[in-house]
């Protein structure tokens, strides 16, 4: 099996979901010769052309708006958000429009629609290549927000969302986009939508996670392992609707769950795990439950020493995580 | 007979024209139903299309039927009737039953949507549609069908964002969408002057790079010309057209406003006599082709028409509570 | 002291602001001669003018763009969002404007704007003029919003938030306009934003809402007053960002917790709110921190069993609470 | 001499045009040296004004400093030398400086933004300045003073729903705002063709009710002209005007960009003969207001400006970590 990168991932699942389905089309800003600022379509418009691989003028509305059209008339378009701070403008094409083709006409409409940004930062970035807009979706029914961590699940995920016959937006956290590297089979295959993974077997405490956090954790979590501490470690995968039982079932296991997000704490995906938790099952618990985030500023500063200080890093989740063990 | 023959100049038959006067006047008697039905407390809410069922009507006559894909707003009644709803789907959606071909009664009427009748589902907030006829278009041309994709919305909602982006869109990749502006003077209360500084919807057009016309929305037969005119453009490749429809709200903006607040009733007494279905009946009577007797067969008509779909959506059922669950995702 | 509307709470509470600030303008649709749709802005056009009570074009963007302008410029715009459902296509200005500008500017430009909208439902509103869009925006630092229950906190807090020098979302929810009354003084006054606020003191069970549903629990919570149930009841008043303090102390004053609100349960604030009990005071509880909100379906539908079947009510509330107390 | 004085005519003295003829130089060198900096690996990012500092400085010189408000966009480099901004904070920015009075570090270079020169913060999301500018506009006038608000934006980013609303409502309201659109004929990868279908951007103009004019954006004189005449409209009260002033991107979009993909070296080679900095030059010298030695001396005065601006930034301290957390709110 062939390692590649988190974005070789990207244009795999996208190279080979196009050629499955000819109604499947991508569309965004600098996505053609270009191949996307970030390269994740790279090579597209060489194979497929430029109707299946539209450049199109620069306003998200559009592009949504656009991609619902288009779903609803019967294709299956796969839009760019180029950072998903630029969804901003998008919001009302996605959350009044999309996620309620199906519901507002009975079942008689639907939206096929992908919509892929990546989000996250940890690359010089700044206040507005950095964001992480998850928490702003994770209360919108119609929608699924899906967040891959390893290349693996980042195929199988992708062409599972464009396989999807409702909207899914897939949000790829562009620090992994080269940093992170893994076994992908060249086989077709998906990944289900709203199915967390327990990417490591712990007994002494349970986190909770996903992304490049995700990665981080799992780095924390080897170096206790030496110390004696073994950390049950879960990947989201899907941040909405989440996957109640597996979260409940791994806060089970340990009855001490540490949730880590590179967002910002309130209002962020870790509060609907920490009160699925606290509602499911209270009592199996031996801690409270803690959340490990970025802190409640509006978003990632320039300035090195800024951004150092907002991100998360291994030694500070391996910190909390011990903290935890002995609590 | 002295006045001249405008509809057959402009490629309508004699049948045709009557078929519109009919659809104008079905359109205008359901509504006038809904606001009794209403001021009686028996639907909650009614948003109208009476004055501009020329518009609605004339626009749609230009359209292939089974064909064509409509997203029309909320006044578009006379667009859908004439795409093949039924006086009976328009009652069942005022009164939110189960059987509402629009929503299954989860939406206000006038929130229209039929895959049967290519009529994309729409929604509350104004001109999000644009951009999904856009779509709609450019999905239809990358499939190559040969299909005109129809939206419409007021001259207020000419301002949200979304006709920018949408229209420069379809001008861009010269999709076939005929955008179609019903001019209506009004946003809810606000006047044209607070709501635009140009002269017409139509000068936008050229910011995006395809013609924009504006035309007489009281008359049916003058909306069809260049509607007709749009839709060839399109059929051809030629790309969108953009279409300001001049009318006239003859209501207050929905069952819940109150219009005396922001215009005088002379104003609106002045309006009525410009009213389009008085002048289409006029205008059939000096052709000969309608007569008191004709135009009271058809009215009797249109009433038996709205009475009976009113009883039966009366006694549809609603839907059953639960199913408020159904339909989030498919399955 | 007068007894007075919610709505007409909101508009005193605007009109003292005029009169006291000049810089104090509203703007948004039909705010002018019709008063607002709900005519929350009824008569301030023909005391103030045209100047400060502006009828806009329809485009929520510029509303609220064009008052980040003005508030830049040293101005206090009051802009109304006719329905909350419509606050969408404003959510960049909002977002990755007026909440980023303090920020972004390192404390060189502040945004004294504030967003009215009516949200909440049980109006025959359907899918979009009943929305509750609270829990968009309570991940996104920079924002403060506020949801106030009675005419008493709406003036103060109103007041509070045109005075505030940064952003604020103010949503007043649409079926306490005419329904709930209350006694307001005449006098200037503001009420703090950040503090929650006790409305009805208890012993057995801890309730934690806002809005119309706030007026439920406390009906549910005298009712079962009779059958010997003592209910605490914590309006959170401001959503964003949350009374920690207050939450906590609330939680541990009976150790049995129900959060309720209209909007759907998952990625609601509930879930904040029980985030913080199970991180703070985890070991005070004497059962699983419980929710009571929305079915998790894009809207309320307009049909009246569908609406019936979306909201809650007090009987349904009363039931819930009875379950806890009994647990 | 037989080259005519057009800078006289249009108002401008030989002073004044050496002045601008000192900052598109200063504009285009503070740029070379980020690009340098950048690519020695001592600041991450650059953002480039190459080619467009003829425009910049024309524009910017026809505000008035210390009175009205900019709100440019990220390229405009040019405008905030002229309205007061140094090359000490420029570099101060590129660098993420604590002292950097834009953002103090906290966002990206040409993320511009100071209260002591009027010049509103700006972001990334693309447009977002247009309405701002409105608003400023709008409250200025409410406050009775003559103020005018210039913003700037991309022809790509003309295609936002915010270059809509805020160009309608300043329309609405007649507002002394100036659109100025800076037309590189790129946005990043994607060139005109595929953005716009219109002739000119300045068409949009009509459809807010306000003149657009489409000006030579390699000529600082003409683009003064033009905006001399669109502030003092703006300030006799008689609203809004939009200019497109065409231009080319002489460099990649941004450091993180090659363009190799998406245009031709020649296109490129072609464009630089067009170079407003040589074509200015050569003006000025046809003139007799500049010569090789002046020239000399004001490329070796702003050699020296740069490498003081480079060197006090360099050796200036980052901001505090925990500084991160400070205003988010007021006190
Ligand atoms: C985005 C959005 N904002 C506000 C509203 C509330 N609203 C409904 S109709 C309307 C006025 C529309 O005016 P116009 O576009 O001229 O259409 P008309 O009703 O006059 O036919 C408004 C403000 C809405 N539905 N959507
Ligand atoms: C809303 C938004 N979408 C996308 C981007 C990413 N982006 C930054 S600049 C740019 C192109 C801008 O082109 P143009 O408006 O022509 O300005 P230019 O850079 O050519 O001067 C894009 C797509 C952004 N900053 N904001
Ligand atoms: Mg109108
Ligand atoms: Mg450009």
């Amino acid at each position: 099996m062939a390692v590649i990168s988190y974005i070789d991932a990207v244009t795999m699942a996208l190279r080979e979901e196009m050629q499955r389905d000819k109604n499947v089309f991508v569309l965004g800003e600098d996505v053609g010769v270009r191949g996307g600022v970030f390269r994740a379509t790279n090579g597209l418009i060489e194979e497929f052309g430029e109707e299946r691989v539209i450049d199109t003028p620069l306003a998200e509305s559009a592009i949504a708006g656009v991609a619902v059209g288009a779903a609803a008339y019967g294709m299956r378009p796969v839009a760019e958000i180029q950072f998903a701070d630029f969804i901003m403008p998008a919001v009302n094409q996605i959350v009044s429009e999309a996620a309620k083709f199906r519901y507002r006409s009975n079942n008689d409409w639907h939206c096929p629609l992908v919509v892929r940004a990546p989000y996250g930062g940890g690359v010089h970035g700044a206040l507005y290549h950095s964001q992480s807009v998850e928490a702003m979706f994770n209360s919108v029914p119609g929608l699924k927000i899906v967040a891959p961590s390893t290349p693996y699940d980042v195929k199988g995920l992708l062409k599972a969302a464009i396989r999807d016959d409702d909207p899914v937006l897939f949000f790829e956290h562009k620090r992994c986009y080269r940093l992170i590297k893994g076994e992908v089979p060249e086989e077709d295959y998906t990944i289900p939508i709203g199915k967390a993974d327990v990417k490591k077997e712990g007994s002494d405490i349970t986190v909770i996670s996903y992304g490049l956090m995700l990665h981080y954790a799992l780095q924390a979590a080897e170096e206790l392992e030496k110390e004696g501490i073994s950390a049950h470690v879960l990947d989201l995968r899907t941040l909405y609707p989440l996957d109640k039982e597996a979260i409940v079932e791994a806060a089970v296991k340990t009855g001490k769950v540490l949730i880590i997000h590179e967002d910002n704490k309130e209002g962020g995906i870790g509060g609907e795990v920490s009160a699925i938790i606290a509602e499911e099952c209270l009592f199996e618990l031996d801690a409270p439950i803690r959340r490990l985030c970025g802190p409640d500023i509006p978003a990632m500063p320039y300035s090195p020493p800024l951004e150092k200080f907002f991100m998360l890093n291994p030694e500070k989740i391996k910190a909390a995580m011990k903290d935890l063990a002995e609590f | 007979m002295t006045a001249k023959n405008r509809h057959n100049e402009a490629g309508l038959s004699d049948d045709q024209v009557l078929d519109m006067y009919y659809y104008m006047n079905l359109a205008r008697k359901l509504d006038e139903r809904m606001w009794l039905l209403n001021r009686a407390g028996k639907i909650p809410f009614v948003i109208s299309c009476q004055g501009q069922e020329a518009a609605q009507v004339g626009a749609a006559f230009a359209l292939e039927k089974g064909k064509d894909y409509t997203l029309p707003y909320y006044r578009d009644m006379g667009v859908v009737l004439v795409m093949g709803m039924t006086a009976r789907d328009m009652m069942l959606s005022a009164f939110a039953k189960a059987e509402d071909p629009n929503s299954g009664g989860r939406q206000m009427p006038g929130h229209f949507g039929s895959r049967k009748h290519n009529i994309v589902t729409g929604s509350s907030p104004v001109t999000t549609q644009v951009p999904h006829a856009v779509g709609v278009a450019l999905a239809a041309t990358m499939q190559g069908k040969n299909v005109v994709a129809y939206t419409s919305f007021g001259e207020g909602s000419s301002n949200q964002g979304d006709f920018h982006e949408g229209a420069n869109f379809a001008g861009v990749h010269k999709l076939p969408v005929i955008f179609f502006c019903e001019n209506n003077k009004y946003a809810i209360s606000v006047p044209l002057k607070k709501q635009l500084a140009c002269e017409s919807v139509a000068d936008r057009a050229i910011g995006y790079g395809f013609p924009g016309v504006k035309i007489d929305g009281n008359d049916p037969i003058d909306v069809y010309r260049a509607m007709k005119e749009a839709v060839d453009r399109a059929r051809r490749g030629e790309g969108p057209t953009l279409i300001e429809a001049m009318t006239y709200r003859l209501v207050p903006h929905s069952s819940d406003d109150d219009d005396r607040s922001y215009r005088s009733r002379e104003e609106v007494e002045e309006a009525k006599k410009n009213d389009p279905i008085l002048r289409f009946r006029n205008y059939l009577m000096e052709q000969g082709i309608l007569d008191e007797e004709k135009d009271q067969q058809l009215l009797t008509r249109i009433q038996s028409e709205v009475d009976e779909a009113t009883e039966y959506a009366e006694n549809a059922p609603y839907p059953e509570p639960e199913s408020a669950l159904k339909h989030v995702y498919g399955s």
